[in-house]
């Protein structure tokens, strides 16, 4: 049992996969910087510039070199250094990355990770605040998962490179400097399956990577007005673990959906739809859904109205209750 | 608009700048200080059927097209000589990325004729294992897998495995982005992979003046290596640059960027109508620049071939489109199992709710 | 009344369109080919290469120097000639042509048409087949819409190219040689307005593009079987005209959507969620999503199985009435 | 790895290649075949001013960040020389697309400094007006804004307007796609735009080796445009070589890229810790190639400027800097409306829904 911050445990994690020969790290400052972030910190120095590499400033062209480095029996984790600078890979990640397996009838398999810090409240300027996941999700072909602590971060970046399929990982970096206990022996839940990390009957509330902890806020104010919320962190977004939530909500009756993303179209969208088909009688208020409005994010001065917080959740817990 | 034509039936300075040229439109060898290519009569016969074959397998594929077994074709018309010679200078240990057109070095690549038309029926997206062939499965969307080769040449370099990469893409191609960030991928990191650009005067109706101000291959000097341009229309030069190039890159040299000037003879594919772009003239020109009767008419100067080679080609190309044919038309339609069986590599429930309930409808349907 | 199909219907159109002297056409062979489908035939010739722009190949190219021309004062009308190659050009659609206005406080217009024919059955190769209106529509900043007939078409494109802001239009490839008669003098609906193309009570269909074909054929066939079904084209995919697909369910209490595009975070997971937000007591049952499947788009002789048809969407329909 | 310093302070052929320089490091005028430039004591005593007070309006800017007026700050430090010698060279009627760091550019071009900062603050993405200025909005995605730029004089070209346009990027944003795509557009359609690469030799942690394996300027030539290569803490140099780029594409010649070979003094932003990647010795070198200092020697020397000159450029710049520690202090944070209000032209339903939702929430809460 270590005490680290989610920043620490993906680099412990990111450092156990490199054990494996085959296992790259490209993009842009993750060798001698160690990421702006700080994720791969060291591990140039230690894996060495054939391993661990820097690249030329161009998104499309690391993933697709990332692509042809799978073919030649490599397995790249590619770093996006914010969330908004992934789309100039989206050619290559949506018609190669998520197709070409499914192109050569199962020949050809893709072992790549991609990292993506994702998400708004640190105060940054334009393109550092995304929630970008929707558009992969939607993408056949691909798997996307977010963490939202430094136990998960330890371990779902280790099965995400062991997966044979392009995995789309996303990191909340609000979170990165928070710290856990995170336990390096113990054996970590499949990766694609969500984890209730709150129990209660009056309600549930679903979240990933940034916005577990915001439920969890939620929840615990609602305990204080005597009300049991259950809070599930999704971790898997494609798939969806949506037997977990199923679960929760018929016993619950009641969900809401919280994420920093556009709701419309967004995870939220999704989840409402598939719960409602599969608990319609169950369910005892329509699903809400707690997340970004369909404008660009704001300025830095603005995130906190934009951002949704245990506030916006509660009221939606309100609402829900209302029926 | 529309390119310039030269009177000229040749493919000469005038018109092609520094192109690198073996043998004249008459048949005969030319010397060139950079590339002092030996071939034995045996090559240039094998050279020569390895054309033939590729351009009756394409004419077949036409046909199929039109009697309905394929849903769309893409010749191959006139870039034999571009792919005949660059793909064999390539060796079976190297890998090749084409884009969509390239059916003379698949054909090189060891890729079942049959199974080469299997995307192009409308039966799968590519059917072939890239591994076994070093051939990896044709690239629709422009330019991708040129970025693509060049990973797979870094990954070469890594594991300092002998070998190098091929990358095919077109004049148009050489506008994309990805295309570019490869040429400064390959720079940076060294790597061993051969970009070789048939530059076959259009992209679908846009003539080489709207896809670039300059010929293409001098984009190279820009990014830091070399680049040469080639008769693309001349299999003899293709081969010799394209294997002086390949051997640069697995010697630790580095990438080059080989521009062969050739021309589409045909349509863009079995959909177009180039009619509506371009001038019949323009095309009489190149019929009259073909790189089969080039080869051909040094195979007779030269007595490298008599009736008789010619004769066997002939058969060979009469048993090799007769077989496709029969191919071609006894492929079955997969199943719909094969809508869900490859995306993923791993268990995916939502696949698998999705493919219980269609193949479910299905069975009730049927 | 003129009868036309829906490529001459657009043709029309954008021929209307061009009378403005500041709106352009840009793309791969719009110009001396007049597109691969024909669309803009003849353009080039009356309006001159200054206003009909061949353009190198790049997708990401075109997008980002039409926005530049639309900071000149044009009206660009970019046409990328397959669904599946909108994918190079979406960095700049999505983090320049969606958030520029926004980023300039409003300063900045970009009156800027993406023309996209999407969709399949048409019996292509890969990427010929795609439908990622789902991306566009979950981007803020931008409008998204899609024709489904050739008098939709011929007004559309026009309303389209009249707006101040950027507008995706999808262009149903596969219905692009459908004739009817055009009223070029009637007035059109709002650009952002669903229509219901059919009249019913006992359920409702809802179609965009290629899909409102088949769910007016679910219709007919539903009819002979005595059951009232009421089709809603969509037209716009954002904005949603929510409202009037909510007065429809508000009638006949059951709802189910039809895409070709995965289902899993496609517009019918949108809808979805709207709807039981809005109909919560009013629903007999969950709304049902007809779509694409969570895997790449299959090879054109598999493609029958995948595309929604007829009788998929009487599966749905008869699932709701089981409720 | 590492960039190879020159232990000369001059920056001569034999690090710049053919870098233009046309005032050395000792402030002595030097003479250059091409670039004739003729500027009186006042034109020198305004870019002194000009490079003065950007440097002054950066420090200030860090200072802000420091005391949390700012959420970031992008310094200009050592890059004065390229941005004001370009910037002066463009006229009112030409139309600049800045990356981000421009912030010289954006003084040139009359943006208010505190209105500059609004995006530093965070208050907004961007609060000028860009057809006031001249001068485009920020764009922080790399190299995105290479192909407006492009677009633009497209435009100006279609229109016939007089003007040009002055695009603005990184050695880094040299490596992407687009910048490339950019280059190949211009060249085709002969449009009327210089791109000026700040060649600051770091890309964030990353030095020009790992962009590019050749200099930078040499990759246009490959796109069928000039291009040039100048000492980019010059400022006469930057701006005699920009005036005659600018000058060219008005006349209609079509494109130019200039590289401006210069050093980013600072950190990459002010969360940077360029300790982590790069040795004090370079930073020291360059330090010792300042390009006020240069300009300063010029002014001393032939008598330009006094000691009352130099004295009221530091009282502007204490004026600048006081007025605009007043300005960025007072600027109040946007209201909640303003999530909203900019993102459609046009009325935008869910928006507005979603707009009442949030008002009225943060309403009751407040
Ligand atoms: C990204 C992308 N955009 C557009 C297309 C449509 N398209 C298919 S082939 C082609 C022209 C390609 O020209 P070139 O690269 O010269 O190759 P050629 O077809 O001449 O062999 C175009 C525009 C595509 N396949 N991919
Ligand atoms: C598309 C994209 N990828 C990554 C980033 C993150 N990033 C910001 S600045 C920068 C380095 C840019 O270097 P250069 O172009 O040389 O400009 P400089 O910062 O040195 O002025 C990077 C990687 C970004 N802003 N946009
Ligand atoms: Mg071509
Ligand atoms: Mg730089």
């Amino acid at each position: 049992m270590t005490t680290m911050t989610l920043v620490r445990a993906l680099n412990e994690g990111l450092r156990a996969a490199l054990e494996h020969p085959d296992v790259l790290i490209m993009g842009e400052d993750v060798g001698r910087l160690g990421g702006v972030f700080r994720v791969t910190d060291g591990l140039l120095k230690d894996f060495g510039d054939e391993r661990v590499i820097d690249t030329p400033l161009a998104e499309s062209g690391i993933v697709g070199t990332a692509i042809g480095l799978c073919l030649s029996g490599y397995r790249p984790i590619v770093e996006i250094q914010f969330d908004g600078f992934i789309f100039p890979a989206c050619n290559q990640i949506i018609t190669q990355l998520a197709k070409m397996r499914a192109r050569s009838l199962g020949a050809v398999t893709l072992p790549m990770v991609v990292r993506v810090p994702f998400g708004g409240g640190i105060g940054a300027v334009e393109h550092h605040s995304e929630s970008p996941e929707a558009y992969f999700a939607h993408t056949p072909g691909l798997r996307v998962v977010a963490c939202s602590n430094p136990t998960d971060a330890y371990w779902m970046i280790q099965q995400a490179v062991r997966s044979d399929d392009p995995v789309i990982f996303f990191e909340p970096k609000r979170r990165y400097w928070e710290r856990a206990d995170v336990d390096t022996a113990a054996a970590p839940p499949p990766l694609h399956q969500a984890r209730t990390v709150r129990r209660g009957t009056d309600g549930t509330l679903v979240g990933y990577g940034p916005t577990v902890r915001v439920c969890l806020e939620a929840a615990e104010i609602a305990e204080r007005e005597g009300r049991a919320l259950e809070v599930i962190d999704l971790r898997s977004l494609s798939p969806l673990d949506i037997e977990t939530v199923r679960a929760s909500v018929s016993r619950t009756g009641r969900l809401a959906v919280v994420h920093e993303a556009s709701t419309f179209l967004g995870l939220g969208a999704e989840i409402a739809a598939a719960i409602t088909e599969r608990c319609f009688y169950e369910l005892e208020a329509p699903v809400l859904r707690v997340g970004g409005y369909h404008v660009p994010y704001p300025p830095a001065r603005l995130e906190e109205y934009f951002l949704p917080d245990a506030d916006r959740v509660l009221d939606a817990v309100d609402q829900l209750l209302t029926y | 608009m529309g390119m310039q034509i030269d009177a000229d039936e040749s493919i000469g300075e005038s018109e092609y700048g520094d192109g690198v040229q073996l043998l004249a439109p008459d048949g005969r060898r030319r010397d060139h200080p950079d590339y002092p290519l030996r071939v034995t009569a045996e090559q240039c016969r094998a050279l020569y059927r390895d054309m033939v074959l590729t351009r009756r397998l394409d004419a077949e594929a036409v046909l199929l097209q039109r009697q309905g077994e394929l849903g769309m074709w893409i010749p191959s018309l006139g870039q034999e000589a571009a792919q005949i010679g660059s793909a064999r200078a390539a060796r079976p240990g190297d890998h090749v990325f084409p884009a969509y057109r390239e059916h003379g070095v698949a054909l090189c690549r060891g890729v079942e004729p049959a199974t080469l038309m299997g995307l192009f029926r409308g039966v799968n997206h590519g059917g072939w294992d890239p591994a076994t062939h070093g051939f990896h499965l044709y690239t629709i969307v422009i330019g991708s897998q040129v970025l693509h080769a060049t990973g797979y040449a870094m990954g070469l370099r890594k594991r300092g495995t002998e070998g190098a990469v091929l990358a095919y893409f077109g004049d148009g191609a050489a506008s994309q982005g990805d295309v570019n960030e490869a040429f400064n991928f390959a720079a940076v990191f060294d790597a061993p992979v051969v970009f070789f650009c048939q530059n076959n005067q259009w992209a679908i109706s846009e003539p080489n003046e709207r896809q670039t101000r300059v010929p293409i291959y001098q984009r190279a000097a820009g990014y830091g290596f070399p680049s040469v341009r080639v008769d693309g229309n001349d299999v003899l030069a293709c081969l010799a640059v394209t294997a002086s190039a390949l051997e640069r890159a697995r010697g630790g040299g580095g990438p080059t960027l080989v521009e062969a000037v050739t021309y589409r003879m045909g349509p863009h594919t079995t959909a177009d109508d180039p009619s509506r772009y371009r001038r019949p003239e323009e095309v009489e020109l190149w019929a009259r620049r073909d790189p089969i009767e080039r080869l051909r008419r040094l195979l007779v100067a030269e007595a490298y071939a008599g009736d008789d080679f010619f004769a066997e080609v002939r058969r060979d190309a009469d048993e090799l489109t007769a077989g496709l044919r029969v191919a071609v038309r006894g492929m079955p339609d997969p199943s719909p199992e094969a809508i869900f069986a490859h995306a993923y590599a791993e268990p995916h429930p939502l696949v698998q709710e999705h493919a219980a309930a269609a193949l479910a409808a299905i069975g009730a349907d049927a």
